[in-house]
């Protein structure tokens, strides 16, 4: 039992840690982004785990949707932006 | 030493690697996005730090739970301030990069 | 930035973060027994839930700073972004029929769920800042669903709106300061429960709009730009 | 007495609190009359908190009630009391400099004014603290304040420069956090009261890498040399009156911390190698700012790596207490003190005239101010005298303060200080005579200058004679750093 719950934990952190360099460094932004909700969601999962579903909700609807909503927003905006580049710079 | 792997203290240790990770990232990395995804990264590692420390004995400690609830959202404050100001640069410019050397300097 | 350098930064932050690890791992217990002494106050604090009397009570001034954060991040996002840049009416892009029926039916849902949230605060998980986080969530809902428009500025009532989480309970830091013999933030015993669910009333308003304020003030700026 | 004096503990932070609430409830470009009303009561109030200090020593204030560690607590001492003093008499003057600024110059004042009383709040809160966490609260209320304050002016300069400020103060107050996990992760309180004997009785290795942590964190917030790199963007960019509060008070509230901290609760950390870095890092300061703002050629922007050599001389503080004798030591906490104070009042007077004469050129460039000093002898005298006090001569405030670290120095047997006290002056000499020589230049034939408002010459001058009227009766100040 002792050791399932440890097997899960070390598991959780390297799915953590996985998570984050992914989202620092993958080439994609807007993956990127979708890697920082999941690492976001994963975080939720370790408050539950440390008994502490006070942050683990707040972590969930701020930390991952919120603050995702921002940055996919941000992308989005990002992303519009370069293409009107992209095209004024075609029609020259 | 007889330590033992609490699930607290494995997540304490994860949080210090988190922080380091981010703060690596928010060095390293020039686009303004990726440094506002490390700094979130470098936040949730000292928070967990913060929950997992306190909670070492096996012990469910409400003091730093609320420091960190404070914490997240000081946090997503930083992060919309850092995305607006972001955005205003790419409106002006046309990217999302800090110069090297600033325009006025 | 050179590849030399990053390498270099990267390896520092390796050895910090492997020193850290070495250090937590050598910790003695701790000295001061803060959780005991918390469930040894509680029944004062006015709240069951020992993180919302944390939060509300016993380190309720930085609670109260926190909601000064949230504001003036607010600020900073309209100071720092342009007012013309931000204009956009809500209606220019493709509507989404299935978007907005399934909003309209489940934001009145959502603002259910933050009340519950709120009232559940007192004695179980929840409290202000989750109730504050699915009011923003309906708030950005009903934005991505072109039934809420972008904000420029703020008119007055969506200020008194966005401030009144902070004056309310700004207003219960300085009353108890006005009398000698009580420092601020000193809640009444008999008033205490009472007056915490008053000031998180007021933060689950505030804190929903603020949040959502933020996500309303950055979307849809630049529109102007592409056209 | 003693009642009001703790009365005005708590006002200091609730009433720049609801002023600035207000001026946000008032709506965009509003809330000057309620700021300069505010700042004055606070002014009071902050004079009558330093009048309790002397008489009464250190007052506790436990916030809700409840008492550390369970609660948060407030301490008001001599050093908390002088930054507050100081926080106050500079900010007035500024609120009405800005207003005036503001009317002659309307681009960035829409939420100028609660930005302005977040902030002060958040100063005041800061200097009040004895709560690791709750000074984390604070740090991030005065760095986002500053950074909006930054970017109000708009522009790619100043975004880029907000931008950079804003990345740079959250790593700051990150590495803060994580110092603040660790010691709580250590020994289960945040409370500086009950860490102090704790610290100094067993100090685990997380304890001095947290130690460490703050201390880099507030040394990125103060932009010691090396980590200056993001001031003179920031606060040479900045619309004048908010250069002034960036330079004169917010980079003084991190090194208050390193202050506080470094003398109270890491004590008994403290290390000689660490000591005398910092105080390389400030001779580093003060040779590279002043070369840099030699070759400047904005005025604003020289002013703005004046800034960066001056924090230099705040971080001697640490070789001349480390290890020192208990009268070098003495000495060179209240010259350290007073730097901070002459600085602050020296450096505000010296933006807002920068301020001045930029608005009345309608550019920011030296070798343009030829025949200033006919048109704008007020200004230029205040910039003339607040260099007077950067440069340390007799009877300013710096002065004094230069004389109280060369004592120290002496004290101590660490004779290469005086080498980089003196050299800092002489060269903090040149880089203002490049600014008013230029300036008793002859006038150029097509120069022509935008009236002001007396209120913006007079604000600067009021400033530049109080850094040098500190000097004259600095000893009740002397005294109330005393308290401790």
């Amino acid at each position: 039992m002792q050791t399932a719950t440890l097997a899960f934990d070390l598991l959780l952190s390297a799915a953590l840690i996985w998570s984050a360099i992914r989202a620092i460094t993958v080439a994609d932004l807007f993956r990127a982004v979708v890697m920082f909700i999941v690492f976001g969601l994963l975080v939720a999962l370790v408050w539950a785990r440390l008994d502490a579903p006070d942050i683990a909700l707040a972590e969930a609807a701020i930390g991952a949707g919120l603050t995702g909503a921002l940055l996919l927003d941000a992308v989005g905006h990002l992303r519009a932006i370069q293409l009107v580049r992209e095209k004024k710079e075609g029609r020259r | 030493m007889t330590l033992t792997l609490t699930p607290s203290l494995v997540y304490a240790l994860t949080g210090a690697l988190l922080f380091a990770i981010g703060v690596a990232g928010l060095i390293v990395r020039t686009h303004l996005l990726r440094k506002i995804l490390a700094f979130n990264v470098m936040g949730s590692g000292a928070f967990m730090v913060l929950v997992g420390l306190g909670q070492r004995a096996g012990i469910s400690d409400p003091v730093p739970q609320a420091m960190v609830l404070t914490g997240i959202v000081v946090a997503v404050a930083a992060t919309a301030l850092a995305l607006a100001l972001s955005r205003h640069l790419l409106l002006l410019t046309g990217n999302m990069h800090l110069p090297e050397n600033d325009p006025d300097a | 930035m050179t590849a030399m350098r990053a390498l270099l930064v990267i390896l520092l932050c390796s050895a910090f973060g492997a020193a850290l690890v070495y250090a937590i791992l050598q910790l003695p217990p701790q000295a001061v027994d803060l959780p005991q002494q918390v469930s040894a106050n509680i029944d004062e604090s006015g709240v069951a839930h020992p993180v919302t009397a944390v939060l509300l009570n016993f380190r309720g001034y930085d609670t109260m700073l926190e909601v000064a954060v949230l504001l003036l991040a607010l600020l900073g996002v309209l100071a720092g972004t342009s007012v013309e840049k931000r204009r956009r009416a809500a209606g220019e892009r493709p509507t989404l029929p299935l978007l907005r029926g399934f909003t309209r039916l489940i934001v009145p849902l959502m603002v259910l769920v933050a009340g519950y949230l709120l009232w559940a605060g007192s004695s179980m998980p929840g409290g202000a800042f989750q109730a504050g986080a699915v009011v923003a969530g309906a708030g950005v809902l009903l934005h991505l669903a072109r039934l809420l428009p972008a904000w420029a500025t703020p008119n007055l009532m969506q200020r008194w709106g966005l401030a009144i989480g902070f004056l309310v309970f700004l207003a219960f830091a300085a009353l108890p300061a006005l009398q000698d013999g009580s420092t601020m933030l000193q809640y009444p015993l008999a008033w205490a429960g009472a007056l915490i669910l008053l000031i998180e009333a007021g933060l689950t308003l505030s804190l929903g709009l603020l949040l959502a304020g933020l996500f309303l003030c950055l979307s849809d700026d630049g529109m102007e730009f592409e056209k | 007495m003693h009642d009001l004096s703790l009365h005005a503990i708590a006002w200091l932070i609730l009433l720049p609190l609801a002023w600035a609430s207000a001026a946000f409830l008032l709506g965009p470009g509003r809330g000057a009359g309620l700021a300069v009303i505010g700042l004055a009561l606070q002014l009071l109030l902050a004079i009558s908190l330093a009048v309790g200090v002397v008489d009464q020593g250190p007052l506790a204030y436990q916030v809700g009630g409840w008492g550390a560690p369970l609660g948060i607590d407030l301490l008001a001492d001599g050093l908390s009391s002088v930054m507050l003093l100081l926080t106050q008499v500079v900010a007035l003057p500024l609120a009405l400099y800005a207003h005036a600024y503001f009317s002659q110059n309307p681009k960035g004042v829409t939420w100028f004014w609660p930005l302005v009383g977040y902030l002060v709040a958040a100063m005041n809160a800061l200097f009040l603290s004895a709560d690791a966490f709750n000074i984390y609260v604070t740090l991030e209320l005065v760095g986002l304040a500053a950074v909006g304050l930054v970017a109000v002016a708009g522009g790619v300069g100043p975004v880029t420069a907000a931008l950079r400020y804003l990345l740079t103060t959250l790593l700051g107050s990150g590495a803060y956090l994580l110092g603040v996990a660790l010691l709580y992760g250590t020994y289960g309180t945040v409370s500086l009261e009950v860490l102090g004997p704790l610290i100094a009785e067993q100090a685990p290795l997380a304890v001095a890498m947290a130690g460490a942590l703050m201390l880099f964190g507030m040394l990125l917030k103060t932009a010691l040399f090396p980590f200056h790199f993001w001031l003179p963007p920031a606060h040479g960019g900045a619309p004048a009156p908010v250069s002034a509060i960036l330079s004169a008070l917010v980079i003084k509230a991190s090194f208050y911390l390193v202050v506080r901290f470094w003398l109270s609760i890491f004590e008994p950390l403290t290390d000689y190698a660490v000591a005398q870095l910092l105080g390389l890092f400030g001779a580093g300061a003060v040779l590279w700012g002043s070369l840099q703002a030699l070759q400047q050629t904005r005025l604003k922007m020289l002013v703005a790596y004046s800034t960066v050599a001056q924090v230099g001389y705040l971080f001697l503080l640490f070789p001349l207490v480390t290890g020192t004798p208990e009268a070098a030591a003495n000495s060179a906490v209240q010259g350290v003190i007073m730097q901070a104070l002459a600085h602050g009042l020296a450096k505000a007077a010296m933006f807002t005239a920068a301020g001045a004469m930029v608005l009345s050129m309608e550019r920011d460039d030296i070798s343009r101010l030829g025949g200033l000093s006919s048109h704008m002898p007020q200004s230029l005298f205040a910039f003339g005298l607040a260099g007077v006090t950067l440069m340390g001569l007799p009877p300013s405030a710096g002065f004094l303060a230069k004389w109280l670290l060369i004592d120290a120095a002496i004290h101590s047997g660490q004779w290469g200080w005086i080498v980089m006290l003196i050299a800092g002056g002489l060269l903090t000499a040149a880089y203002v005579f490049k600014v008013l020589r230029q300036a008793f230049l002859q006038v150029e034939q097509d120069a022509h200058y935008r009236p002001l408002p007396r209120m913006l010459e007079w604000v600067p001058l009021v400033l530049a004679l109080a850094s040098l009227a500190l000097g004259v009766r600095a000893s009740e100040i002397i005294l109330l750093t005393g308290v401790r």
